[in-house]
């Protein structure tokens, strides 16, 4: 087999959009993890959330040897090239939760569908808002394409329904702090609001927290989307209505799997497997843990 | 030829002139005079198109000019060297001269070569031997002076406004300017010159025009005016210059250093000083003279605790010390009024107050607060005894004129009540008056028993008020007089470098 | 620094806060509340802390742009500790930390770094631009290194008091703004070491030789802007019940753009505590109105750098100092 | 700037570059390889055509905090330019470009926005770091409001090719930085512009008062600055062969490190290109290096951070200009 041939282990590397979110930590932690238990000599690339920079980690780790990549991209389109060019280096990349518009760069793709989880939050919100009532949406990094997938994807259901109306849409930079201060001010303008909708689960909880510092936890509905540790406790404790639970674990340890298997020899991979993204709601909470389900 | 009439000019809080009205006649070397404040530089600055906006009128050959920036001025032909040094660092001698009239060959490509020949031409017209791609920043304050005159030099102007062009130089290089300025002279440009020093004007001048407190007093022809009246003139008062009356030294010296020696902090090889002793009783005046770059400053630096890198001793009330920061000079009762007062003496962005109390802050605090009364009284007491002129102690110290400022800085010396108090060229670019009462000042504190080390380039001051008088060149002490025994002359000769 | 001056200084961002303040209660009546009124006093608290720290700096010539970074470091430090306290497994030795012990070890953190900033700037002559630009990427990566990237939650409600709580009807935040405020207040007009800040800003060689000990000063400076970036990471971390690795990313333009609005000079030696206060208020009042009249994230950007620009323009135009 | 100077600022900084590379490639043998060598050459290539920017407006003693948002801006102005040109729907007006065009529409917005903040600083004395803050925000915002915050992609090989492709066996990026800065060195050395930028920065009343227009000086300098962060966004924009609207977010602050690791002077009037050039070439070894060394992400900025002062203090200890 491959492995016993070359002397030195085969290297893999995990090229991930940003750690400056635990969410994405995690998923790289966990796909560096389990290729070292597979045997192979792992790295961590962080692209800080700039494509280019993700460019250079692709040239970096082909020139370091690596022989596949566990790659996370930061923007679907932008990071094409990146898979291209290891590709053509004949380094083999499979991404992870999120896509890359190509069909022929990576060997397979593990993903999470952001859109279709927030197309179900977004049901789920309409049914628990009662079809009506006002509402406030707060995005994450605006010039980030995931924040716009999950907002698409939610205002894909709930525009439909003229009874619900967003009295404001703003930004917190996927921060926890800017979430809860841009809560305080929205509460200013709006006092009477039913429900908040946030692109992730920090932001739902600085909103959370801004709401019960205002007295009005148990009135507003809000949600949120990761299946953070603090949103899984939340759900718990009645303070968090719903959060999407991405699988981040099951995507980098097929990912990992898989390259396992690239290097093993085996060539037909999945062109894309879809991890579904399951709602955690008050009834189902017990069966997750963060970033997971029990087991 | 140039003509100012009716010339007005204010700024916050100050009136700097008041219908101002005066001609300046070609082939003439026309000197201004005045107190310090008096508003020589301001109205030349308005000439030179510094301050586009005042009162009156300016007339250059019969035409009303009113010149909205520097350049202008140039190009009218009205070339000047201001009273502040005002050279680029970092950049060459050559690249400071031509700076805004480079010369580019024909792809717009600075013309290096040609730039440097020029230079070399002037400096040594202007008897200055070095490279002309030094740096300005290695240069010292006298030598600075004369790049500036090398720069108003280049381009053949027909107005040259010399603003205390010899402030910071030694005789032998005034001699060698006002060779320059009689052959301007002769050419028939118009020469405006200001200095302090008026046997200077006596030499050079030829007309006088007279300025106090922002308004012309009178002009004539210098030849029909001696010293005296002319002094009367300026100051509004007789004053007589004052002398030292002799005094010998009899008790234990305060400061006694033996031996010191000290590198160039950049070339090892260069000594700035080599071998100095010196000892100074309290009471006594001692006076250094030397030519530029004789190394008193660096003296003065090292006994101040400045050059951590010097060898030799330094005692001070048979004590032997070893500052390593002006602080704890200051804490021994030293105390240093530095060469450059913009650079190193003052906080030009502060007020009087700020700057006279800044040595003593640690007395005028109750329970680690300031006390505002004890600082205003401070402030209060040497601006009376110092007779600073300033609306108030609140006035920013940069929009005082150099004399008042030069005040400002003994006055925080003197704050701590220092033992010795060591003078670098303490009266540069100072009025005769200011001059006077700085004399004055400097006996009196004597009398009091401080110990004064006083260096000045200036033969007839240091005669003045010494009671002992050192002569240093090329870092080491070269002679030693009783000012009894001391003359110009021998005092000259062993100022000259011997390897020249 | 005398009276008129700095009542002066005031009077100059105030022209810029007063219209702003006229433009939002105009466009929206929600803006001139009390409520609202604690919103923006409680959101600006953590930016004052820094700014004040920031003012101090840069009236020495200096600047810190590591403020941001060292604030999460701090609340992730204090977090830990207060959570996990400190465990050696090799010598299976544990440490636990009371309240006020996590809250002591993460000052004193911002302070070290503050001082190590002004060390290196002090003795090895870096400028302070390197200097903290460094100190910026090497304490976020401490920090990252600490909570390994993830956020450290759930301390209780005492420390909670810290960022949430009302004292005398007033938020604890807001209180402790106000102290270190009015400490940095009298320590600049007030206190021998104030006048050697604005005296090494305005000429070092000068202050030099008045004896004062230039780098002795600078150092002091530099922790208290630590000490003081620890004292926001510490109203952040209580304010979220949690300590999150990304706080406090770009901060330190934030508090720069304070102290400057407040018509300090960056080139040091002119500048007020009052005026950094007002920037900040004045910074604080445009992100919540921008949210208030829920005008889109994009144009935010565009209206912020406008309005900041403008205030500075206004400033300058009323500024007779130049 | 007599040559013996620059050669000096030159050799510095190489000390610090030497150092870094015997130790990188005794650490590992992918470092010296030609390969590598291309590839950390094109990374830099973007920070350096803006420290190059950066270093004249340094020299003058000022800053511009604003090239990364102004990368990002122009990037996507070329972008969406060349993909779909201007629509005035109103009234149903198209207007296509061609590549050039939308090229030279990128320069000029880049040009633009520093003559703009050049504008700012000179006719309203707003200080530099405000000023172009101000711009740091609103340029950002403008690339979001034009994007839409979406990326714009897909653009086809010509364009491709100033970002991938390779001409004489070299990247073209490096080509393209290649001639930014010889230009440059050119202008600072042998030009009265160049002359001019060096006596603003050490002197700026003395040049005022030699005649030399500042305002103009310095607006002629941002806008280069900008055109060359322009520059930059044209190289980013076509590697990726798309356009990000958060493209090139805290690039200031790479460039600034180049600039005063190069030995520039923060306070105007000394330094060089080449000083820079080499700033640029360290800190892009450094990334390349502690990849190959497999160092944790976490650890990476710590490292990055102490490099960076150890340069510069490695640089001051051999300065003799202090
Ligand atoms: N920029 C300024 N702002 C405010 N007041 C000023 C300014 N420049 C000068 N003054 C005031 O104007 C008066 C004239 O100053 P000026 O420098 O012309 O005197 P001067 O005759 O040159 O004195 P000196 O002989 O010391 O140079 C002084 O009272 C000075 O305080
Ligand atoms: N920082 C420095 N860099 C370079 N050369 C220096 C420096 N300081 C002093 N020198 C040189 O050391 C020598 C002594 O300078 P110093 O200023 O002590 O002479 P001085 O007698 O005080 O002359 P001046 O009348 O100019 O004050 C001079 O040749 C000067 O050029
Ligand atoms: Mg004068
Ligand atoms: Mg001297």
């Amino acid at each position: 087999k491959d492995n016993s041939k070359s002397a030195k282990p085969k290297k893999v590397a995990v090229i991930v959009s940003t750690l400056n979110n635990p969410w994405f930590v995690f998923l790289a932690q966990t796909a560096a993890a389990q290729a070292k238990s597979l045997g192979y000599e792992t790295k961590i690339f962080d692209s800080q959330n700039n494509t280019a920079t993700e460019t250079d980690n692709f040239e970096n780790a082909i020139a370091a040897g690596y022989g596949a990549i566990l790659f996370n991209p930061t923007d679907a389109n932008g990071s094409v090239v990146n898979v291209n060019k290891a590709k053509a280096a004949g380094v083999a990349v499979f991404c992870m939760d999120r896509e890359v518009n190509s069909t022929t760069g990576p060997t397979s793709q593990i993903l999470s569908d952001s859109y279709s989880g927030c197309v179900n939050l977004g049901k789920y919100f309409v049914k628990q808002m009662h079809k009506k009532g006002k509402y406030v949406e707060i995005l994450g990094i605006v010039a980030d394409n995931n924040t716009w997938n999950r907002s698409k994807g939610f205002h894909s259901v709930v525009d439909y329904y003229p009874g619900l109306q967003m009295v404001a849409q703003q930004s917190a930079d996927f921060d926890r702090n800017k979430g809860l201060e841009v809560m305080e001010s929205i509460l200013q303008a709006h006092p009477d609001i039913d429900g908040v909708f946030c692109g992730n689960d920090a932001m739902a909880m600085g909103a959370y927290q801004a709401l019960a510092a205002a007295g009005k936890a148990n009135k507003v509905k809000v949600m949120g989307f990761d299946g953070a540790e603090d949103a899984i406790q939340g759900i718990k404790d009645g303070k968090i209505l719903a959060t999407a639970m991405q699988f981040p674990k099951v995507m980098a340890q097929t990912a990992a799997n898989y390259a396992d298997e690239y290097f093993k020899g085996k060539r037909d991979f999945p062109k894309k497997i879809q991890v579904g993204v399951e709602m955690v709601t008050g009834k189902n909470v017990t069966d997750y843990i963060a970033y997971g389900k029990k087991n | 030829m140039l003509v100012a009439d009716h010339i007005t000019k204010k700024f916050p809080g100050v009136i700097a002139l008041q219908d101002v009205c005066m001609e300046l006649h070609p082939g003439k070397v026309n000197a201004i005079l005045g107190e310090n404040g008096a508003g020589k530089s301001t109205l030349m600055k308005i000439l030179s198109g510094v301050y586009p906006e005042y009162e009156g009128r300016i007339l250059l050959q019969d035409t009303e000019v009113n010149f909205a920036n520097p350049r202008e001025a140039q190009g009218a032909g009205i070339g000047i060297i201001h009273q502040e040094l005002n050279l680029v660092p970092h950049l060459s001698i050559t690249e400071n001269i031509f700076l805004g009239r480079e010369i580019t060959n024909r792809w717009g490509m600075l013309d290096g070569k040609a730039m440097k020949d020029r230079t070399r031409a002037l400096l040594d017209k202007l008897k200055l031997n070095v490279s002309p791609d030094t740096l300005i920043f290695d240069l010292k304050v006298g030598q600075q002076q004369v790049v500036e005159i090398a720069k108003a030099l280049l381009t053949d102007c027909q107005v040259l406004i010399m603003d205390e062009p010899t402030s910071a130089i030694t005789e032998s290089e005034v001699e060698v300017l006002f060779g320059i300025i009689k052959e301007l002279r002769d050419e028939n440009k118009v020469i405006v010159y200001i200095s302090h020093k008026l046997d200077e004007l006596f030499k050079i001048a030829d007309r006088y025009i007279v300025l106090r407190d922002g308004k012309t007093i009178e002009s004539g022809e210098m030849k029909d005016i001696n010293h005296d009246t002319l002094i009367h003139k300026m100051v509004g008062r007789e004053i007589n210059i004052i002398r030292n009356k002799g005094y010998e030294a009899t008790t234990e010296p305060v400061l006694a250093i033996n031996n010191i020696n000290l590198k160039h902090p950049e070339n090892q090889k260069r000594d700035l000083l080599k071998n100095v002793s010196l000892h100074l009783c309290p009471g006594e005046v001692l006076g250094i003279f030397g030519l530029m770059g004789a190394g008193r400053t660096e003296l003065l630096e090292t006994i101040f605790g400045l050059h951590r890198a010097h060898t030799g001793s330094i005692n001070i009330k048979q004590q032997s010390t070893n500052f390593r920061s002006p602080g704890e000079a200051m804490k021994a009762g030293i105390a240093l009024v530095p060469e450059d007062r913009k650079k190193d003496g003052l906080l030009l962005n502060l007020d009087v107050k700020t700057n006279i109390s800044i040595t003593t802050l640690d007395n005028l605090q109750s329970m680690g607060l300031l006390h505002d009364g004890k600082e205003q009284q401070l402030a209060k007491k040497y601006i009376d005894s110092l007779k600073i002129k300033t609306p108030s102690a609140n006035q920013l110290t940069k929009n005082l004129s150099g004399g008042n400022q030069q005040k400002i800085v003994l006055a925080k010396c003197l704050a701590t009540q220092p033992i010795v108090l060591m003078l670098d060229e303490p009266t540069r670019g100072i009025d005769i008056n200011a001059k006077n009462e700085i004399y004055k000042l400097i006996l009196e504190l004597a009398a009091t028993g401080m110990g004064i080390i006083m260096v000045s380039s200036e033969l007839p001051e240091i005669l003045a008020i010494s009671d002992r008088i050192l002569v240093m060149a090329e870092g080491s002490i070269t002679a030693e007089f009783k000012a009894a025994d001391a003359s110009e002359d021998n005092i000259l000769k062993a100022a000259i470098p011997k390897n020249l | 620094m005398t009276l008129n001056r700095q009542h002066f200084a005031k009077f100059q961002s105030l022209i810029a806060l007063v219209v702003l303040c006229i433009v939002l209660s105009c466009l929206s009546d929600k803006f001139l509340t009390v409520d609202n009124g604690w919103n923006v006093m409680r959101q600006i608290s953590v930016n004052i802390c820094i700014a004040v720290g920031m003012t101090l700096v840069v009236l020495t010539s200096g600047i810190d742009l590591s403020v941001g970074s060292v604030l999460a470091l701090c609340g992730a430090i204090t977090a830990g500790l207060m959570k996990n306290g400190i465990e050696v497994h090799s010598s299976n030795l544990y440490i636990g930390f009371t309240l006020l012990g996590a809250i002591l070890a993460g000052l004193f953190t911002g302070a070290g770094v503050g001082a190590f900033n002004g060390f290196a700037i002090t003795r090895f002559k870096v400028p302070p631009f390197v200097a903290t630009l460094a100190m910026l990427t090497i304490a976020r990566g401490l920090t990252l290194l600490w909570t390994q990237g993830f956020p450290i939650s759930v301390f209780g409600e005492k420390f909670g008091y810290i960022g949430t709580g009302w004292f005398l009807g007033i938020p604890v935040p807001v209180w402790i703004s106000a102290i270190v405020v009015l400490t940095a207040v009298v320590i600049t007009m007030k206190t021998p070491l104030g006048r050697y800040i604005y005296a090494i800003g305005g000429n070092e060689n000068a202050a030099k030789l008045s004896g004062i000990n230039v780098s002795k000063v600078k150092i002091i400076v530099y922790s208290m802007a630590g000490a003081l970036a620890a004292v926001g990471g510490l109203i952040v971390t209580s304010r979220l019940d949690s300590a999150q690795p990304n706080a406090g990313i770009s901060y330190e333009l934030d508090a720069i753009a304070a102290v400057v609005i407040g018509g300090t000079s960056l080139s040091g030696g002119k500048g007020t505590i009052w005026g950094t206060v007002l920037g900040a208020v004045i910074i604080g009042v445009l992100n919540n109105g921008l949210v208030l009249l829920n005008v889109s994230p994009f144009w935010q950007q565009v209206v912020k750098g406008g309005v900041i620009l403008l205030a500075v323009i206004i400033d300058k135009a009323n500024s007779k100092s130049e």
